[in-house]
């Protein structure tokens, strides 16, 4: 038995007793909102993905509640050091679902410049959404020195750090969390276990007992919380932020959720997620468990959802019709954007590629199929 | 005789190995049940247990740690990095360990053990996909880089690789896993390392090259074949330790050279050559030695097509040198 | 003007940048209070507190990783690592991450930053406190890599990386830190980054060279020239991103040329030199490209004087050309 | 507090309680004279470094208890995958003195072949004990894997990895404990905290409550030990291979003792390290508390020390010279053992080596100052 009690605040009928979520009917609302949000990009980038339109995509479904908890525990001044998995986030702070789009697309239009494969979003506004690395855990020590230096300058944000069971176990952890200790850093890490890192279970990936523990061995305080409640997620992200923003240095938040799916639109999972253990957690769905709350407090009535997935479906689709309807990035972002000025060798590799081109025409797309 | 895929014959390869020789394991991230994200390593758990054949932790200098000390005792260690991309994490442990342990302790240490991982584009994989970190690794005394680009080499290589008594980098063009087929012979063979393989035979133009190039540049030499020059393209096989003489040969043989990679030109492998051949060849040079290869930036996503080199650009610079 | 050795320049480039920004913090193994192992960064805490110089954990990952979120957030990091063997922990920060932010994120975030770390051999360090890597990290697109060989260019060009807006990695020849002394401006000045410097004007021969190998090669020409061949020697100082025009034209100059490093030849810095003037100029050439270079072997310790290029080999290599 | 206790065996007057020891007269009055030996061996290795004759040596004194009480543990069929500061290991199992001078002169007759810097010793007989790397911590993963290797072949033997306080923020740290903690492996991680890490105190290296905790993070236990009590390391030392030997897993030690020196011989601790300290840990000194528990039992007397102290030292001061008299390597140790058989191209240049040797006479010696 882990020294860590899970922390819950919502029971399995929707009461909360007198936890004060510290939101508005309007931001609990949005909160639901954001959910199905993400639920109906992911269920379309499945589709898109399965029908060829874009080449891969990060299934979210099941996980909803703790990156919308977390991430409203946030102001806009604070930083997100983001998973690829973390769809929620950004939409919850207002980034547009097109915009996220133009990204799965790899089009002109997004940020990324097509550079970067689907779900390697990256936003500065309307919150610092920190361009997703594929290396695991790299992206841990950065939040710490970007909290460093919020401290540093005086500045009144934190960093909210977010990885896997897996990401544990990576370089980036260790150094990150702790520098993050010593340095008492104004920095929230969000550990969701979902129970896999692709297809290794978290007994493969580690024998200590659950993940929060780790943070001992930082002088980190850790926290476990029921992922799969949001609120609960909300309250022990704010007490973490709340500690951070004081000068009390770093938390370890474990996040217990489980990923429902596969690891990506290249995995199957049946290969190796026994179905018991879906089933089960297929019980623990967050969307009704909110559901039920907000109908507790009277926001919430039979029927909702279908309303509200299929606007959310509807913003979606025409997010998604928009991209692929956005041009290519033009072949100059291949040279741009190595160095804030274009060194002379890139810039002759450029007009070399440009000349090719006039000559020979251009070059033919590839399918390669992504297997991860 | 089978015709199998350059995948499958990676497969068969580590299952020719690991029958061979019980000291013989394959570990690494989701190697074992799920058989690895590109498959090549199914049913190895199934034949040979979950001793011989098992996942680890998300931790590639682990990997390749563990490997180190399982060599150093007795041990055959096939590790897999998932990507080569996720290399780096482990760097230290390849760059200033496996590479240096024989010679710092006067041999009395080794780590005869062997890293497979898929390099190089065509996947739509981005920046952390696609990347073809082979010159770093040539740049460290102590390693060998292997890059199969048949199915045959591959089955072959990999299985000399596990018998090499040095640490083997075996990097598997992920682009051809499954693109290409060919004749694998059934049972084990070897295919002896630092020995290169004359792809095409030809006198104008010699192009060396390796992994998914290979394919490209054969397209480009019948292209070139089409307008009247008569291209040799060689697959280096082994990049690290280099036959060095066959090379100078080669470019001897015909005095126009054209060196293509995936990676970035600048600092990468085909400098090199183009320097070997320079110090070594330099009065038998006709034209310019030329280089085609990916651009000096990273690698990107949706335009990967025009990154990568492809045959219409190898084939201009096949042009330029024979027109000089 | 004073007169100062390489390693006074570097402490002294060091505080200036700091004085001049507010932003610039230093940090590292041991760099605080005692003032780093070299004392290149002695004083530095005394002066500007704890906040603006500080020791680190025993971690380049945590130490690279730290300084990329600092400079994403308006910070200008000078990172120390103490020698730059022990860089390898850090390499996937550096080639995955501070190389390719920018790229990656459109230009929505960037690492202006600054990895400071003393490299090569000469002080009886063995294999691990005498390595030259220079060359895993001019293959890396998105990275500059300065290299100085003199006081006054060490200060100056230490303090245009600091003011660079992207990632540069600042080796510092440690067998120069006492060894030379030279005139250094007092106060703020910089040596404009991808330039190179002439460090002796000769017409026969042209030396390209960087670092700890300067001195040594203008010894080897000082030799040369008593026997009537006149050697140019180029101070590269910048290696990546690299003046290629003005290797070029250097090159064509003489039609010899003698690229010298310490790091071993295979893959080294001295191919893509060799490369570019085989792609670019191979018609001025009138002798092969030479290279002198560490051997493809580990360093060792007690034969490090065989092991290093001296001003015999550079001498040979230049007689070599010469007579060609 | 640290949840951990010291566990302690020897008082301050020597008095062992009715601790079993495990070890006959012969085998205690070993670890002394090994205990000496190293003093003996540091003591010289200083000067030889001061007077030109050597150029690097890393201090031992204050650290010998740690050594050689973790030593006594293990058999000859164990490995010991050592930190740079181990001398007393490879002596307590028969290495001989001269052996080690060897190394530290660089000579032909050094195993390493005048390859690495002093102390980096590596030796296969009587005990395996795995060349030393300077890089910290990417032994720990290698010996983790060793252990491994003796699991999966059946054998009966453990791999004793030992490092720093410092080396517990490494990368082969975190991966290390992690792979044995998930793969039970028969290893025995020694963390001897000496206070400082160069010139780091431990509270700037960590903020975790200790060492031994940072087991927990991997589901290793932790155990925390007098680092200057010979027969307490011996103890939980050999407690730890026991388990280890049943198939129990790893544990983790944590030896609190202290570096009574500088880090190297290029280092000035006055800088750093605070002279109350110093004075502090000389009462500590764990050789006259091993003599007290000698005396207890009536194998040392007054004057012993010194005698053999004598012994020793005339045995380093003879290996010494013996070391100095000895050859440098050929020139063709450059070349041989990056690969089992010489490639072509290294041939080819130790051939240009010997030619330009021969036309051109030998390349001068530098005389580098080592600063570290
Ligand atoms: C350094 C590194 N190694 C391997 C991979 C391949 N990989 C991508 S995701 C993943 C599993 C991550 O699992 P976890 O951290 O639990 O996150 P989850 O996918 O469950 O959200 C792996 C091994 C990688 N991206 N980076
Ligand atoms: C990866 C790496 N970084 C830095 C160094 C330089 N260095 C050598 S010893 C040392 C301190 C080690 O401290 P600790 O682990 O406590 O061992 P101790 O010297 O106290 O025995 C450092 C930073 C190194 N050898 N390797
Ligand atoms: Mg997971
Ligand atoms: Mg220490």
């Amino acid at each position: 038995m882990s020294a860590y009690e899970e922390f819950k605040v919502l029971s399995a009928d929707g009461s909360a007793g007198d936890h004060d979520p510290g939101l508005s009917d309007e931001g609990l609302l949005h909160c639901y909102r954001t959910m199905l949000m993400v639920r109906a990009f992911d269920d379309t980038a499945m589709k898109l993905q399965r029908s060829g339109r874009i080449g891969f995509s990060i299934p979210n479904h099941g996980i909803e509640a703790t990156q919308v908890g977390a991430a409203s525990a946030l102001k806009p001044s604070d930083w997100i050091f983001p998973s690829y998995r973390d769809f929620g986030m950004p939409i919850y702070h207002g980034v547009e679902v097109v915009e996220m789009m133009h990204n799965m697309f790899g089009n002109a239009m997004d940020s990324a410049k097509g550079r970067q494969m689907p779900v390697h979003f990256s936003f500065e506004d309307p919150i610092r959404f920190v361009s997703i690395s594929s290396p695991i855990g790299t992206h841990i020590p950065q939040g710490v020195g970007a909290a460093h230096a919020m401290k540093l300058k005086g500045e009144d944000s934190v960093a909210l750090i977010s990885f896997g069971d897996g990401g544990t176990s990576s370089l980036g952890f260790h150094s990150g969390l702790n520098f993050a200790g010593v340095w008492k850093s104004p920095a929230v890490f969000l550990c969701q276990n979902n129970g896999y890192a692709i297809s290794m279970p978290t007994e493969k990936q580690t024998a200590s007992d659950g993940f929060a523990v780790k943070g001992e061995a930082y002088g980190v305080p850790g926290v476990v919380v029921d992922g799969n409640d949001l609120l609960a997620v909300r309250e022990v992200t704010r007490e973490a932020v709340e500690r951070a923003r004081a000068g009390e240095g770093p938390t370890l938040i474990e996040a217990l959720t489980f990923r429902m799916g596969g690891h990506s639109t290249s995995d199957d999972p049946t290969r190796y997620v026994p179905e018991a253990l879906v089933a089960e957690w297929e019980k623990k769905d967050p969307v009704p468990r909110f559901e039920a709350y907000l109908a507790s407090r009277g926001l919430w009535k039979e029927g909702d959802r279908e309303v509200l997935y299929e606007e959310c479906m509807a913003e979606v689709k025409e997010a998604a019709d928009v991209a692929q309807a956005t041009e290519a990035p033009s072949l100059e972002t291949i040279f741009s954007d190595v160095y804030e000025e274009v060194p002379d060798h890139i810039r002759a590799q450029g007009e070399a590629a440009f000349d090719l081109l006039r000559r020979k025409g251009d070059a033919a797309a590839g399918d390669g199929e992504f297997p991860l | 005789m089978a015709n199998l895929t350059l995948l499958q014959a990676v497969n068969d390869g580590l299952k020719i190995a690991m029958r061979e020789d019980p000291s013989v394991l394959v570990f690494g991230e989701d190697v074992g049940p799920k058989g690895g994200v590109f498959l090549a390593t199914e049913g190895l758990t199934a034949e040979f247990g979950e001793e011989r054949c098992f996942d680890t932790p998300l931790s590639e200098d682990g990997i390749i740690g563990a490997a180190i000390g399982m060599a150093m005792n007795g041990l055959r260690p096939v590790a897999e990095i998932q990507f080569q991309d996720f290399i780096f994490p482990a760097f230290d442990q390849i760059v200033s360990e496996a590479a240096k342990l024989r010679y710092r302790s006067g041999g009395q240490y080794t780590a005869p053990m062997v890293i497979r991982t898929p390099y190089g584009g065509g996947i739509r994989g981005g920046l952390y996909h696609s990347q073809s970190g082979e010159a770093y690794f040539c740049h460290t005394p102590g390693l060998k880089v292997v890059i199969p680009s048949t199915p045959h080499d591959a089955k072959g290589l990999l299985i000399a690789s596990i018998q090499d008594p040095d640490p083997v980098l075996f990097l598997e063009p992920k682009a051809l896993y499954r693109s290409v087929k060919g004749e694998v012979p059934e049972g084990s063979y070897s295919v002896e390392l630092s020995t290169m393989r004359t792809a095409r035979e030809g006198d104008d133009v010699t192009v060396f090259c390796y992994g998914a190039m290979v394919p490209v540049c054969e397209q480009a030499a019948e292209s070139a074949a089409a307008s009247g020059i008569s291209v040799e393209v060689i697959d280096l096989r082994t990049l690290y330790p280099l036959d060095e003489e066959g090379v100078l040969a080669a470019a001897r043989k015909t005095g126009r050279v054209v060196n293509v990679h995936e990676a970035p030109r600048f600092c990468g492998y085909g400098a090199e050559l183009s320097a070997i051949i320079a110090e070594h060849a330099i009065e038998h040079m006709e034209a310019p030695i030329m280089r085609v290869t990916g651009f000096d930036t990273p690698f990107p996503n949706t335009l990967e097509h025009n990154y990568l080199p492809d045959h219409r650009r190898v084939l201009d610079a096949i042009e330029r040198v024979h027109a000089f």
